[in-house]
């Protein structure tokens, strides 16, 4: 029931391509991240597979029915809005039951819906049932906020908003959970335990769950799989690690991570390493390529720098010179902008209290392991 | 409907009139205490009515109708074939107009139970009795200027009957000259036929033209008005007929029948109506006897026949 | 076939239900309203199915079908004069109301204006006079004998302040008396709207009065058009007004139509002028339509954010002195009638010439049953109102339906002596022999009422962002709950708004009880009208006193109930 | 001009304690971050600023003026809204100009001021002056908009809309500019180069900024100064480096960057260094303490994890064993969740392609830096 297959997915508003071709295969119990810059169609893709956008053309699956012309509301996906899209007559505790009421009301019969419609329309006028409060409280108490359930969702703070609107999808245990960037909102702290969350109880129900953020650390680190956008367009599917170590473009090696991308033209072959040629730098890698122009992709962690002179260089290899442009201070690592010729490459290290960190202008060795060095 | 059940003979009369329903009501109780059976007074404007009567007229809801101001509607709903002939037996031997008043309708559709003398109210704070107008020409006087109300011709039926009368009398250009210099003196035209009079009680007009009756009852409510009969001006019955293949017909008769006799002409007169029965006496200054020397000779035939185009050039030079 | 099965949903079931409603009840007798204008006489549509006597009668009359009513609107002068004349009034006293009603809306929705409770009951009062009393009161106060008139010559004037016989003075008494028909709803769509943005307008620098010229106003634009478009029907279609008042040379459409239909039971004359006015009212609503397409802005987010209220000192008090010195004259208009109410008689003289309670008496003796008739049938009114008016809101914003829209809106401008003969017409007889009945009472004055209800709630339906309604499917409601469960409870300013103006109107509505009231269901307002009818001014007024204090009482326990901060 | 004192500010809703004693003496031209958990008084401290709050008590200067009563307008302080709050009515060109059109309203005399008028009611009714389309132009080119200036804002992706806020804010060039959350809705690519911007323009026109993120990343790397706020309160103002090498708190070190926290009693002193012990570790230190009872702060960078055995005991101090409980792949680095005794202590080792992971329940052995360990 819970798989989702999009197929040559197109949607077009009034004149604009939002989506094209957009083709996707998720797996029953999979957590599936979308990953692309702002504008690119994640939301517009979520609003086709939930329902509220019928496609301009291209077909939509759930589990094994095509659901194009089945109603949102008989889709079973659950969804948290980008724009959260809170209740605003409902205190915290009605937003996050409504699911449940609904349920009670499709599974109750003509007299008994009345009650279940009455607390609907206002509180006051029915009580709930005793198993809906414990499963509230609970999912509240997850999304820590159980000391708020009275309260009214205007009074709460932005992100006690966005909580509410994911403790309210989460509680409806869907099929397919649709959700996007649910945790834009929240702190460090907050997101990480949040994220435990979802994904417990995404486990524990095996709920297919796509999953939209923006944050590259919460695609890679919380899905099984990863599909990154860019205008309207799939350009990569894989697991985390594949789409990090084998980027297949530079759009994505940038996208996911960052990364420091060097054109060259492959010079020769030298035991095993290609040895690649660009401005201002000879490179070994272990990889190899066809053609002979290539793309290199290196990532800022994986390039060492030092004052010249500071490391015997016999045990380096691929030594390139640079100057300093700016150093940034990012908690526990120090990021430099280093120019090397006409390119501005992004070096990671990590920062050690008490060492100096390089300043602006200063001459700089870089060294990168070969095997750091992926052709594209 | 005449479907609920009175004492078993007389049944259930549904009654429809425009006149005040305290006295219908008065008028139905005294009827049921005589005679059994249960009057159901609907009470509604004429027009409403009338028109209720047309819309009904496959499945008629009504027994019987009285009142309407004077016998035009009567005669518009006779042609519209609403109403059923009916002549109790004390109006057998009246002529169809008796000084010049058209009392019953030739085939017996109406007959009338009292009588609407058209004149003058004036404010007795604002007017002494010697200097109010005494004849129609009297309304021209300058000093009226913006002084008096009458009804409007494209909205009343009175006020349409007015018109035709000064045309009978002074033909036609003559008369549209009259109503020309007429229309001048007024201070406002209201749809209504009561509203003139009103108007007088208020202070907002001097002179108003309606009915006797109406100034009469707003006299003994102790406002200050009173009544001019004019020379040569319309006097009326206003009639009451069967409704056409109405529920009751038996009781309707029945009801018409006690409208003329003693007992209902009685109430008629308390009220301050002009009863056409001789036998009852006038609670007004006016009875039948007095007033018939300034009936006009109505041509009711005219008037059918010219009223819609005489209204329509009213509207075409007034509005 | 699956496909339309899957959506054939709750509410494409409502939907239908509205439609069939709609046709039965409003449709089928107005189209008979529409071959009246051919036969010139009463046309059983229903009844010619049932029975073959009514088939054959029907038949007779198309034998005499004509044009001869058409070729009328174009030869008759008269016609064209009373078009132009009632659309330039309908259009001014627009015009003067939205313009003036604007300040007092604002104060209302969205500031803590002193009075402001006060002056919200103030202004439901001119809706519950009455029309015929209210143009009479200001007779009392601006006639030739009137008390101001009197104070105005006092102090040195010559005549009247104020023609009241005159285009002046309807307009007067319209834009005093059919202001808080505009009013409510305005309040409603004042209400719905996110302050946030106003708060972001006067971050980037702008004046609270340019924020609100710039921002709150144009937010509001959707529910201002619909009120505009409220207050010209009304105005348009108001005759009670230049009835009283009666300015000699000035004829309006409706009165044209009233008196064909009333004074000469020319059905076939009444029939072409309702003809021409659901047309004229097409157009506008056509207008209406094209300002507000593209416009759901979709200000109540679901982002929730609380509702402040602007304290600003002068501010405040400015709106509420303006508002006060408006509802002032509604207020003395409102003492004039009760004056009158407890007058023995009333002259010539700026003041009564002596008090009695004895109006009252009568009414407490003879009218009890009426004022209950009329709490009860104006309830069931309302709540067919509430339901329907809910729906048909989101069938227009939601889905578009231009002609539901156009539909709810034709009664505004039927004049309802048409419409009611129209019914009588239709339920006289067996399939639906509904004539005689409450019911038939209740629904009339729901189809004639619901264009108020249907106009304030779709101004606040438009605010509501379609993602919270979203936001209840996917989590597993059917459409018709979420409109149920979701969409209405956050209408309810707009619903609020809408059952003062259909209660009120119910309760005072004439036309429509004069002809479907049956004896035993007789409402206050039919009491009010007979009495007015017969010259009875003293007890028609205080008949309107009894309704106006009825009526406040009955607001105030529901705010009380509903909690409602008016 | 530009400073912002806000002195024992104070701010109730109806029986919520939002706000306690919050005071902040930022400087004129600072760049000053706000960072905390959600819900702690950050959006409530900026709508304080702002004007949109009354404080319950408390006194809130600008330059030098005391502004408690100075309505909104007439503060002069842009303010990016958690809520974007975009003019629904006004297309993203509108929108971003409208800061524009009320300085030429409020600049030009009354039948100049006809134009402005028209063309704020609709923009077909006039033309916008060339300098405010150049100006207009130039910023959406900045946040990357400049293609949807015709667009109706509710035409634009969520991350195009935040945008929109954000430029509309910066166009004003207030004195002082309140940003709540501006980068929340975009990716990590358009966050840098919108921090750049962003910093480039408060820079050149030295616009005092007080910033809201949840993101201590971004924190840390664009603000001159941190204030970090816990339930209504300022916990600790201070620069990022300060913050994060000498946090005033476990709520803080934790909050500012991943911190272990261990208690443990300092039982000695030996060359310098203070010895810790405590429950599963006995630690040395090269700070001191003048308490016994005190808590370690060891950031997840500084410890080093490796299979027993495999290092040479000798070279290392502070070792402490410990079991692997999970790991997480996170991009550029492993970060190991491992049990010491009754603490869960987190590890961040660089990710290097092909070398093996420690994997779930093996075996570990944790080395920390003297230097590295924070006695608070
Ligand atoms: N109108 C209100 N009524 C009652 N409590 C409120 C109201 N507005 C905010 N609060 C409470 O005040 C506290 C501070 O809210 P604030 O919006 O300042 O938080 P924040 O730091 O901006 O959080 P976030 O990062 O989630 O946006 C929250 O606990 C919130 O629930
Ligand atoms: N109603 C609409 N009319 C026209 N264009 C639209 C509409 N809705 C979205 N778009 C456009 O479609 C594209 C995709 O939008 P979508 O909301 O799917 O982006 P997204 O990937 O969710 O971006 P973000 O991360 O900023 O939320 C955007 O360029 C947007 O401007
Ligand atoms: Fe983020
Ligand atoms: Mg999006
Ligand atoms: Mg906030």
């Amino acid at each position: 029931m819970g798989s989702v297959k999009v197929s040559q997915l197109t949607k077009e508003f009034s004149g604009v391509l939002a989506l094209k071709n957009v083709s996707l295969d998720i797996k029953e119990g999979e957590f599936f991240a979308l990953l692309g810059p702002s504008g690119c169609g994640k939301t517009t893709t979520m609003r086709c597979i939930a329902g509220f956008e019928q496609p301009t053309s291209g077909i939509i699956q759930l589990g094994e029915t095509e659901v194009n012309h089945i109603p949102p509301n008989r889709r079973n996906c659950g969804m948290v809005f980008q724009s959260y899209a809170l209740f605003p007559h409902m205190n915290v505790f009605d937003n996050v039951a409504y699911s449940l009421n609904i349920k009670q009301l499709n599974a109750s019969n003509l007299v008994a819906k009345l009650p279940v419609y009455l607390r609907l329309l206002n509180r006051k006028l029915g009580n709930y049932p005793k198993y809906i409060e414990q499963k509230v409280m609970e999912i509240l108490e997850y999304v820590e906020l159980d000391q708020y359930a009275m309260r009214l969702t205007s009074e709460l703070s932005g992100g006690q908003q966005q909580r509410v609107a994911l403790a309210r999808s989460l509680l409806m245990e869907p099929a397919v959970l649709l959700m996007d960037e649910p945790l834009s909102n929240l702190d460090q702290k907050l997101r990480h335990s949040m994220r435990n969350t979802i994904r417990r109880i995404q486990q524990d129900l095996g709920i297919t769950t796509i999953f939209v953020t923006h944050d590259q650390e919460e695609a890679m680190s919380m899905a099984d799989r990863v599909a990154v956008m860019d205008s309207g367009e799939v350009k990569q599917i894989g697991t985390p690690i594949e789409l990090y170590s084998r980027p297949s473009t530079p759009f994505i090696a940038n996208f996911v991570g960052t990364s420091n991308v060097l054109k060259g033209s492959v010079i020769g072959q030298e035991n095993g390493f290609s040895i690649i040629k660009g401005k201002g730098f000879i490179l070994k890698s272990t990889n190899h390529a066809d053609q002979t122009e290539v793309n290199l992709i290196v990532r800022p962690e994986n390039i060492k720098a030092f004052k010249p002179g500071t490391i015997n260089e016999d045990k380096l290899t691929n030594i390139i010179d640079g100057t300093v442009l700016v150093s940034t201070y990012l908690g526990s690592i120090v990021r430099y902008d280093i120019k090397v010729d006409e390119y501005q490459l992004v070096v990671d290290t990590t920062f050690v209290p008490g060492e100096a960190i390089l300043t602006e202008g200063e001459k700089v060795q870089l060294s990168i392991d070969p095997e750091r060095v992926l052709i594209i | 409907g005449g479907d609920s059940e009175g004492d078993g003979k007389v049944g259930g009369i549904t009654f429809y009139s425009p006149e005040t329903p305290d006295m219908t009501k008065e008028l139905g109780k005294k009827f049921e205490e005589l005679h059994g059976g249960s009057v159901n007074v609907q009470y509604a404007g004429t027009n409403i009515l009338v028109n209720r009567m047309m819309a009904e007229k496959d499945n008629p809801q009504g027994d019987v109708w009285y009142g309407g101001g004077g016998i035009l509607p009567f005669e518009a709903a006779a042609e519209k074939g609403i109403i059923g002939a009916y002549v109790p037996d004390i109006a057998n031997g009246w002529d169809t107009v008796e000084d010049g008043i058209k009392v019953k309708h030739q085939d017996g559709k109406y007959v009338g139970v009292e009588v609407f003398v058209l004149g003058f109210a004036y404010n007795t704070e604002l007017v002494k009795e010697d200097e109010a107008p005494k004849t129609w020409d009297d309304l021209l006087d300058p000093k009226w200027k913006g002084k008096i109300q009458f009804p409007n011709p494209a909205a009343s039926g009175t006020a349409t009957l007015m018109v035709l009368n000064q045309m009978m009398q002074r033909g036609e250009a003559e008369g549209w000259d009259y109503f020309k210099k007429l229309v001048d003196q007024a201070s406002s035209m209201p749809d209504s036929g009561s509203a003139p009079t009103k108007a007088v009680s208020m202070g907002e007009a001097h002179i108003g033209v309606g009915f006797d009756f109406m100034a009469y009852e707003q006299k003994a409510n102790g406002e200050s008005v009173d009544f001019v009969v004019p020379d040569k001006t319309p006097i009326l019955v206003n009639p009451v007929s069967i409704v056409e293949g109405g529920p009751n017909p038996e009781g309707g008769k029945k009801l018409i029948d006690f409208l003329l006799s003693k007992d209902g002409q009685q109430i008629l007169a308390n009220w301050y109506h002009i009863p056409i029965n001789p036998d009852v006496e006038s609670k007004t200054p006016l009875t039948l006897e007095g007033v018939k020397s300034h009936a006009v000779d109505l041509d009711i035939d005219w008037v059918n026949d010219n009223y819609d185009r005489v209204r329509n050039e009213w509207k075409d030079k007034f509005q | 076939m699956k496909n339309w099965l899957s959506s054939f949903n709750g509410l494409s079931v409502v939907k239908i239900l509205i439609y069939v409603f709609f046709g039965v009840f409003l449709l089928l007798p107005l189209i008979s309203v529409f071959l009246v204008s051919f036969t010139s006489e009463p046309i059983n549509l229903l009844g010619s199915i049932a029975d073959p006597n009514i088939l054959s009668s029907t038949i007779e009359k198309f034998k005499n079908v004509s044009f001869a009513n058409y070729e009328k609107i174009f030869t008759n002068l008269t016609y064209l004069s009373a078009v132009k004349n009632s659309l330039g009034l309908a259009i001014l006293v627009s015009l003067i109301v939205i313009v003036m009603c604007i300040p007092i809306a604002y104060g209302i929705a969205r500031t803590k204006m002193p009075f402001k409770k006060t002056i919200a009951a103030l202004c439901t009062i001119p809706l519950i006079v009455p029309t015929f009393i209210s143009a009479y009161a200001i007779i009392i106060m601006f006639g030739r004998a009137g008390w101001v008139t009197y104070i105005y010559q006092s102090l040195g004037g010559e005549g009247m302040l104020l023609d009241p016989y005159s285009m002046a003075g309807i307009v007067l008494v319209q834009v005093f008396f059919f202001f808080p028909y505009a009013l409510w709803p305005m309040v409603a769509a004042f209400k719905v709207s996110d302050i946030s943005l106003e708060e972001a307008s006067l971050n980037l620098g702008a004046k609270n009065w340019f924020t609100f010229i710039f921002v709150t106003f144009p937010l509001a634009i959707p529910g201002l058009i619909s009120s505009a478009l409220l207050i010209f029907t009304v105005s348009f279609s108001d005759f009670g007004t230049p009835i009283i008042l009666a300015p000699k040379d000035l004829n309006l459409l409706v009165v044209e139509a009233y008196r064909e239909i009333a004074g000469f039971f020319n059905w076939g004359g009444a029939a072409i002028l309702t003809v021409i006015m659901v047309l004229v009212a097409a157009f506008f609503f056509w207008l209406q339509h094209l300002f507000t397409k593209g416009k759901n802005y979709g200000s109540v987010s679901g982002k929730p954010k609380q509702q402040k209220l602007n304290d600003t000192k002068w501010l405040t008090r400015t709106l509420s002195g303006y508002s006060l010195i408006l509802v002032i004259v509604p207020l003395l208009a409102m003492l004039s009638i009760v004056l009158q109410s407890v007058a023995t008689t009333w002259g010539s003289n700026p003041l009564p010439n002596g008090y009695t309670f004895a109006h009252y008496q009568t009414i407490f003796t003879s009218s009890l049953g009426n004022i209950q008739n009329s709490i009860i049938l104006a309830l069931g009114a309302l709540v067919l109102s509430v339901v329907i008016a809910t729906f048909v809101s989101y069938f227009v914003v939601r889905q578009n339906s231009s002609r539901l829209d156009f539909m709810t809106s034709i009664p505004l401008v039927v004049p309802g002596i048409a419409f009611g003969i129209a019914l009588i017409q239709t339920f006289n007889t067996a399939p639906l022999h509904l004539t005689g009945t409450a019911l038939l009472l209740i629904v009339a004055y729901t189809i004639r009422r619901l264009p108020y209800m249907v106009r304030s709630t779709m101004g606040t339906m438009r605010a509501i962002k379609q993602d919270i309604e979203e936001a209840a499917i996917n989590l597993g409601a059917t459409p018709l709950t979420a409109a149920i469960t979701i969409i209405g409870p956050l209408m309810l300013p707009g619903i609020a708004a809408g059952s003062i103006l259909v209660f009120i109107t119910v309760i005072k509505e004439t036309s429509i009880s004069i002809l479907l009231a049956p004896a035993d269901w007789a409402p206050m307002s039919l009491a009010i009208f007979q009495n007015i009818l017969r010259g009875e001014y003293y007890t028609a007024a205080a008949m309107s006193v009894v309704l106006v204090v009825i009526v406040l009482i009955l607001q105030a326990v529901g705010n009380r109930i509903s909690k409602n901060q008016l």
